[in-house]
């Protein structure tokens, strides 16, 4: 396996907030990788400053063996690098159609796109029905699902997913995670950030455990599901 | 008695409940915790309580008088005090000016003499550590301090009920731990004080809170203690997510 | 009947100009969040424009409109990163900033024109300024129907490009939340850079059409300016229907008022009903503004 | 980056910084010299302008100093001012308004204090007279205008203020008064103002006159500066009127030509005021400008002369030679206070530089002359509402053709008949 | 907090020498410096009177030129038509324009941001549509007022005003419980509320009371020109003066404003006497808030403070023992 993404003491500055204290992490091809951690540790951060949405303050991001590090966010866009942000960034004025096509904007080789349209409405059948409609009139779950195939119509092969599971019902994040595993056998490489960190943890091949703005343990997720210092960050240690 | 009694909030953004048949009591001189995961509708009941938002139906009772339809600055004068997750800080005006605007309604009450007011503020400057750095902007603090900062200021209003927004959102542990010991040398100097604080994080509930409710999708799902509500199961599945997936 | 049927007939066609204005205005403020002082600038600079390069060519002024747009869309696409760049200076209130600099840039370029070609009033003559066209006894000035008109195809044609082409997708997402459009692979810089150059090419265009109904003069830029602020801000900021039925709105007030209530009370009546809307209805009479 | 921008700010602060320091270096050097002139003998007359050199009336600014630059080239070609047995020249001081009454009282003051001018030849609106005439009062230093026609300037009764153009509710009502006499005189007459002091008052003349002749007057209404005229021209339509009359200044005559014939409106007479001889409206509306009525106390085809310009003829060469453009009644009236002036300074024998007494000296001569020029006979009246005015002057009845102003009345100064109903703009 | 620890003696020394020399001024120049001299006064009122909205609250307004002609005509038709003394319509001037902006702030405060700029432009406009309509006001003839030709006697008035309004800036928004709440608004509206503060009130109270001075300033205006007119003194050029002054200057502090109507008035005249027969200082004019706002954001103000830090940063060089030795 080769290493697609590479992230090499990042760190991040809000201001006077030091939100990332110096990360190192990797991704693997056709990974799923979790971060994992409360509220503030620094997991969206993570992602930000990956997809070029913040600047990082020092250290470096390769991706596919290029540094992206300090690229603005549409040109890391174009590698094939797909954040999907957090509260899933939608643009509720266009219809969901109009979202999808708004992905494939640098995109020339248009039968692929086509095929990829298709796909997407196949994952998500839902998507299918409400074309036409404005993308804010969506429920919460359908929101995420275009979400997601608005960055997979990007021609992404790596997506950056914050927190996919936020506000939403069990149910339908059980759908979304579903999915997500689903696009993973397909082939697509997955950073996933979440606060759910079991069902993160279960979907995951490998997981990052965030505090503060620093790593503070990773491994495989197998093994920090019974670790009890994951449930410890959560629910207080007893 | 209760200091603050909530019964049956309900509130609406759009056509999608925010809060829901909401109930919580908290009697006097508690701290009470109001724990749950990002969008769990916290920071929307606090602005509901402080008249940022007005409750599209249910009741908010401070000491037996109704908040509902009171605006933000009475409700404030009523004796509530509050801090917000993202810092709304005065960025421009000194450390000293922040606390002081806390002070501006108290003082037109003309029951304190300026004397005590300044004193008042030396000892809460003092009291979070930031005498070193009283005359600086506000927005050039780092971190900690702003959240501290935002504390005090609310302290100033000399509040029966101080809400507090994530107080240790961005923190480190240290500095979390720094956060526990000061809210409990705050209460021990205000005795008479109710703290009401949000978290999502159980770990600062737990060294704090004596009571706390746990909400999810607008709802309370579990009321108790700390202990209680960290082995209910309901709490657990919400926290940790679903133990299988597929 | 007929009076008041000449009278909806001319409010129509008065404000029928303004539309394209506003639609320009809009979509630049909703991108670039930007209340341009100097709309009517462009307006004068166009018209003076085709004043000049009629004299030269001899073309009549209404061939020339592609023309005049096309050059002055390349006049904002490289004027506007010193716009960006005002709007990226770290100051508390920037978009004042950036407001006060349309200030100074309309006060720049009034002077330059006064400065230029001096104080004269000129008339620009087209192939239709003579003619008028008469419709069961209501009297239709060629020129303005044809403003109108126009006005109406640059619109729908700039409602398609919006709505049903990749680019005008593009511009309506980076109007909403220009961070998420990056994600997507979009320049934001590009695209504010391709709608402030839109909105110019449009402003100055519908410049030729203000200047040949009434006449050209470097100060005319004042009083457009406040009709477009009007239209505006009546249809919503970036609505594209509130642009029109405020751009007739405004036609329709400014006629029946002259006619039915004395003309002097025109202006005070249009800036009252728009200090009333921005007071009451914010977001424009359809309440569909940003 | 930080760098980058500093060196920016610097640069900001050398342009700035430059600019500011230059024009104060500048500034202070003319106010130095204009200082020091108090107790320097001269041997010329120094003489203020305060004119409308920008701002809104730009336009009529400039007409006025033609006028008054043409004074002043002829004087001085004749040697200068003669009083007594020599001859002293003339030297004009410009100072802008802006169009703005403040800007004119400060343009005032400045002229008076710091550049101790003898006397000052007026502005072109009747705003910045009123801001103006107090400080000459304070000063006492004599001014006339050739250009301000609002009546209510002179019923302030400034002592030190004169005119030469008679107001405009002297001269509005003869363009009326002419059409009234004709075999089939207009019946019925629309009268339209703008909401400026000087339209305002033409067209209430306009309306008075028509109401006093008997003409019924189907629409009356003053419109601010800007409104756009087709609504109200398309109701105007409606009404038929014989004549429709206009109060305001060379755009707005314009823009109601364009309006009525892009509408399809001809009635028998278009009637105006002070506008329609100026280039621009004779230039921008070509054939659809002819016969357009208008009223004047002077055109350049009188038949007039004095010793300064020679002939009527002469002058309007002099203008066309140096300005390329036809004189209209307010340039001849500029061109004519200077020779008011010159006639009282020669009957007191007062030499430059004017003492305060001699200032006085010279109002009181402004207010004795009774001379012919080639504008006209000059008269101040010394009572009534007109105080200070030029009441000597008849006003004239104009129509436009090809550019030319042909004098259709009152009966004994005619060149021509007027014609009435006029052609349709179709039909010429 | 005090005035002894914002200004130093040496400041204290400066202030005062500087008043004695304002004062002795209308006895020292000639009297189109002092018109100059009364004008900067003037300009210096407005533009603190703006800055109290505009800086100190963060409400950008392009009609605060309509309290300014509102209290011209107030004013003049106070004198000329109920010949009341000059003082006393000063001050009935302010106070009903005071009244009358404190009923218009309700409404038009509830707008910010563009929104309230495009908002009291409108208002602006509206005003000078109204008087040049209404007959009571004299309408386009303008407003005469009886001419009173002392010209110490404005410096006076215009320099007690620009004191006047510059103290109630000094001690009501630099120094008082008032100043902090006016601030808060402008730095963090919701959490002012929720500190107890009315900012309903507190908004109102500013608006009113920046028109109130505008209005005052406008009605000594109108005398000291002798004639009003509705383009003159309800023109958005006033507004639009006071705006870039501020801007000029330094917002939201409060030598800012000085020096912005300073060296814009200055600047103005000086043009006006260079190119007053071109209208090339409009260009100049245009250019310089260009060049301002892009290089010089924070105003003239600030490049005060770049001075004084290489001042302190030269210091430091020539002494570079300096620091270590505090520690």
């Amino acid at each position: 396996m080769t290493k697609i993404m590479e992230v090499e003491d990042l760190e991040v500055v809000y201001g006077v907030i030091k939100a990332l204290q110096g990360i190192s992490f990797y991704i693997d091809e056709g990974e799923i990788v979790t971060i994992i951690g409360a509220n503030g540790a620094g997991k969206s951060s993570t992602l930000r400053a990956i997809s070029g949405m913040v600047r990082p303050s020092s250290g470096k991001v390769r991706f596919k063996n290029k540094d992206i590090t300090n690229s603005p966010s549409h040109l890391i866009a174009r590698q094939g690098l797909s954040h999907v942000p957090e509260g899933r960034g939608m643009l509720t004025k266009l219809t969901v159609e109009e979202n999808l096509i708004l992905a494939t904007y640098n995109r020339k080789d248009h039968a692929k796109v086509k095929e990829d349209m298709e796909e997407v409405y196949k994952q998500f059948p839902r998507l299918s029905e409400r074309k036409k409609q404005a993308s804010g009139n969506l429920s919460g779950g359908e929101q995420q699902m275009l979400a997601i195939g608005r960055a997979l119509m990007t021609g992404a092969d790596t997506l950056l997913l914050d927190e996919p599971s936020m506000g939403l019902a069990p149910l339908i994040v059980k759908e979304i995670f579903e999915v997500i595993k689903r696009l993973n056998q397909a082939g697509k490489t997955i950073l996933l950030v979440e606060q759910n960190a079991m069902t993160a943890l279960n979907t995951a091949h490998r997981a990052y455990i965030l505090e503060n703005g620093a790593v503070l343990k990773s491994g495989l997720a197998a093994d920090l599901i019974s670790d009890p210092e994951v449930k410890a960050a959560y629910l207080g240690g007893h | 008695m209760e200091l603050l009694e909530i019964k049956e909030l309900n509130h609406m953004f759009g056509g999608l409940k925010a809060i829901s048949s909401l109930n919580i009591n908290v009697k006097p001189k508690m701290i009470y915790g109001v724990i749950g995961a990002n969008g769990a509708g916290k920071t929307t009941l606090f602005n509901l309580i402080t008249g940022i938002y007005q409750p599209t139906a249910g009741q908010i009772f401070l000491d037996g008088t109704s908040l509902v339809g009171k605006q933000s600055y009475e409700i404030s004068r009523l004796g509530v005090a509050r801090t917000f997750q993202n810092l709304r800080l005065f960025n421009d005006l000194t450390v000293v000016e922040n606390i002081q605007v806390g002070q501006i309604h108290r003082r037109r009450l003309g029951k304190h003499k300026t004397k005590d007011l300044s004193v008042k503020i030396e000892s809460l400057i003092k009291l979070f550590g930031l005498d070193v750095r009283a005359e600086e902007k506000a927005g050039n603090l780092p971190y900690g301090m702003q959240r501290k900062l935002e504390i005090a200021r609310a302290l100033a209003t000399e509040p029966k009920l101080l809400l507090l927004d994530e107080p240790a959102a961005g923190m480190n542990p240290k500095e979390v731990q720094g956060l526990v010991g000061l809210i409990k040398e705050v209460k021990r100097q205000y005795s008479d004080i109710t703290i009401v604080l949000i978290e999502h994080q159980m770990k600062l509930v737990e060294g704090l809170c004596d009571y706390a409710t746990v909400m999810n999708f607008g709802q309370v799902i579990a009321n108790g203690t700390v202990e209680e509500i960290q082995n209910n199961p309901v709490v657990i599945k919400a926290y940790l997510g679903e133990a299988e997936v597929g | 009947m007929g009076l008041f049927m000449q009278t909806t007939v001319n409010g129509i066609l008065i404000g029928g100009i303004f539309i394209t204005i506003a639609v320009g205005f809009s979509i630049s403020y909703g991108v670039m969040h930007i209340v341009d002082f100097a709309v009517g600038e462009w307006i004068m600079l166009g018209a003076f424009t085709a004043f000049w390069l009629n004299q030269y060519t001899k073309i009549d002024p209404l061939l020339l409109i592609p023309f005049i747009a096309l050059f002055f869309a390349l006049v904002g696409y490289l004027f506007q990163p010193i716009i960006q760049k005002v709007v990226n200076i770290k100051h508390r209130s920037a978009a004042m900033m950036a407001l006060a600099f349309t200030f100074g840039l309309s006060t720049l370029l009034r002077g330059s024109a006064l400065t230029l070609w001096g104080f004269n009033n000129r008339n620009l003559v087209t192939m239709l300024s003579e003619m008028n066209v008469n419709l069961f006894g209501i009297t239709v000035p060629a020129i303005r129907a044809a403003a109108t008109v126009f006005s109406i195809f640059v619109t729908a044609a700039f409602a398609f490009f919006l709505y049903r082409t990749k680019t005008g997708i593009t511009i309506r997402a980076a109007a909403e939340d220009k961070t998420v459009a990056g994600l997507m692979g979009i320049d934001g810089h590009r695209i504010s850079r391709l709608v402030y150059a839109i909105y110019v090419g449009l402003t100055a265009m519908s410049g030729v059409f203000i200047g040949s109904i009434f006449s050209v003069f470097p100060d005319m830029g004042l009083r457009y300016t406040a009709f477009a602020f009007f239209v505006v801000v009546a249809g919503g900021m970036g609505s594209f229907s509130g642009a029109i039925v405020a751009g007739l709105l405004l036609g329709l007030i400014s006629s029946f008022v002259s006619v039915y209530v004395g003309g002097a009370y025109v202006f005070l009546i249009l800036f009252f009903i728009l200090y009333l809307i921005l007071v009451f209805l914010p977001k424009g009479i359809l309440g569909k503004g940003w | 980056m930080f760098k980058k921008l500093s060196i920016m700010r610097g640069l900001a602060l050398l342009a700035i910084s430059g600019l500011f320091l230059s024009l104060v270096g500048c500034g202070s050097a003319s106010t130095g010299a204009g200082s020091g002139a108090s107790t320097e003998a001269r041997d010329y007359y120094k003489v203020g302008v305060i004119t409308s050199l920008s701002g809104a009336e730009v336009y009529g600014g400039n007409v006025t100093k033609y006028g008054y630059e043409l004074w002043a080239d002829a004087v001085n070609k004749k040697g200068g001012i003669k009083v007594g047995d020599k001859s002293y020249q003339v030297k004009l001081i410009y100072a802008d308004d802006q169009s703005d009454p403040t800007a004119g009282a400060n343009a005032a003051e400045r002229l008076i204090t710091s550049e101790k001018v003898d006397f000052i030849l007026g502005p072109y609106t009747s705003g910045v007279t009123k801001a103006v005439a107090p400080i000459l009062d304070k000063y006492k230093v004599p001014m006339i205008t050739g250009s301000a026609e609002s009546p209510t300037i002179w019923t302030q009764k400034f002592a030190y203020t004169f005119g030469t153009i008679p107001a405009a509710d002297l001269t509005a009502n003869s363009p009326l008064d002419t059409l009234a006499k004709l075999p089939n005189p207009p019946k019925t007459v629309a009268v339209l103002g703008v909401n400026d002091a000087f339209s305002k008052a033409v067209a209430e003349a306009f309306k008075a006159s028509a109401e006093k002749k008997g003409m019924k007057v189907v629409k009356y209404d003053v419109v601010p500066a800007g409104t756009d005229f087709t609504p109200l021209i398309s109701a105007i339509k409606q009404l038929n009127p014989d004549v429709l009359a206009v109060g305001g200044h060379e755009t707005e005559h314009m823009q109601v030509i364009k309006g009525s014939k892009s509408l399809g409106f001809m009635p028998k007479a278009f009637v105006m005021h002070y506008g329609i001889t100026t280039p621009d409206f004779i230039k921008n509306t070509g054939k659809d400008g002819d016969y357009v009525y208008g009223a004047a106390v002077w055109t350049p085809d009188l038949k007039l002369k004095d010793d300064l310009f020679g002939t009527v003829q002469d002058y309007v060469k002099a203008s066309k030679e140096k300005f390329n453009a036809v004189p209209d009644y307010t340039q001849a009236g500029c061109s004519a206070t200077g020779e008011a002036f010159s006639a009282a300074l020669a009957k007191i024998g007062a030499k430059p530089p004017l003492s305060e007494q001699q200032r006085e000296q010279l109002v009181k001569a402004l207010e004795q002359i009774d001379i012919q020029t080639f504008y006209g006979p000059i008269k101040f009246a010394t009572d009534g509402n007109w105080y200070h005015d030029n009441v000597g002057l008849k006003a004239l009845t104009i129509q436009m053709l090809n550019g030319d102003q042909l004098v259709v009345g009152p009966n004994d100064m005619k060149a021509k008949d007027p014609v009435y109903p006029v052609p349709a703009f179709n039909a010429r | 907090m005090s005035i002894s620890k914002s200004f130093s003696p040496v400041k204290l020394i400066i202030l005062f020498l500087s008043m004695v020399v304002l004062c002795c001024l209308p006895f020292v120049v000639s009297s189109f410096v002092l018109r100059i001299a009364t004008g900067i006064m003037m300009w210096i009122g407005l533009a603190l009177s703006w800055n109290m909205l505009g800086g100190y609250m963060g409400y950008i307004s392009f009609g605060h030129g309509a309290s300014f002609g509102l209290g011209a005509y107030i004013a003049g038709m106070l004198m000329t038509q109920l010949h009341l003394p000059f003082f006393v319509s000063l001050l009935i001037a302010g106070i009903l324009t005071y009244i009358f902006a404190a009923l218009v702030g309700y409404p038009t405060l509830r707008l910010s941001g563009s929104y309230f700029a495009i908002g009291t432009w409108a208002f602006a406009e509206m005003m000078r549509q109204l008087v040049l309509v209404l007959t009571i006001t004299g309408g386009p003839e303008g407003l005469r007022l009886p001419p009173m030709l002392n010209d110490n006697f404005f410096y006076f008035v215009m320099f007690g005003l620009a004191l006047l309004v510059f103290m109630v800036a000094y001690l009501f928004f630099e120094h008082s419980d008032f100043g902090l709440k006016v601030k808060a608004v402008r730095e963090e509206e919701t959490a002012a509320r929720t500190l107890g503060l009315n900012t309903t009130w507190v908004k109102n109270q500013v608006f009113a009371l920046s028109s109130m001075f505008a209005g005052i300033i406008g009605g000594a205006f109108a005398y000291w020109i002798t004639f009003i007119h509705p383009d003159s003194v309800l023109g958005p050029l006033i507004a639009d003066q006071m705006v870039i002054m501020v801007l000029l200057g330094g917002i939201g502090t409060l030598f800012g404003p000085v020096i912005g109507a300073i060296v814009l008035y200055v600047g103005n005249q000086y043009m006006l006497v260079m190119w007053g027969q071109s209208s090339a200082y409009l260009i100049i004019l245009g250019l310089a808030i260009c060049l301002v706002i892009l290089f010089l954001p924070e105003g003239l103000m600030s490049l005060l403070r770049i001075l004084r830090g290489r001042r302190r940063g030269i210091i430091k060089r020539l002494l570079p023992g300096m620091k270590k030795s505090n520690i």
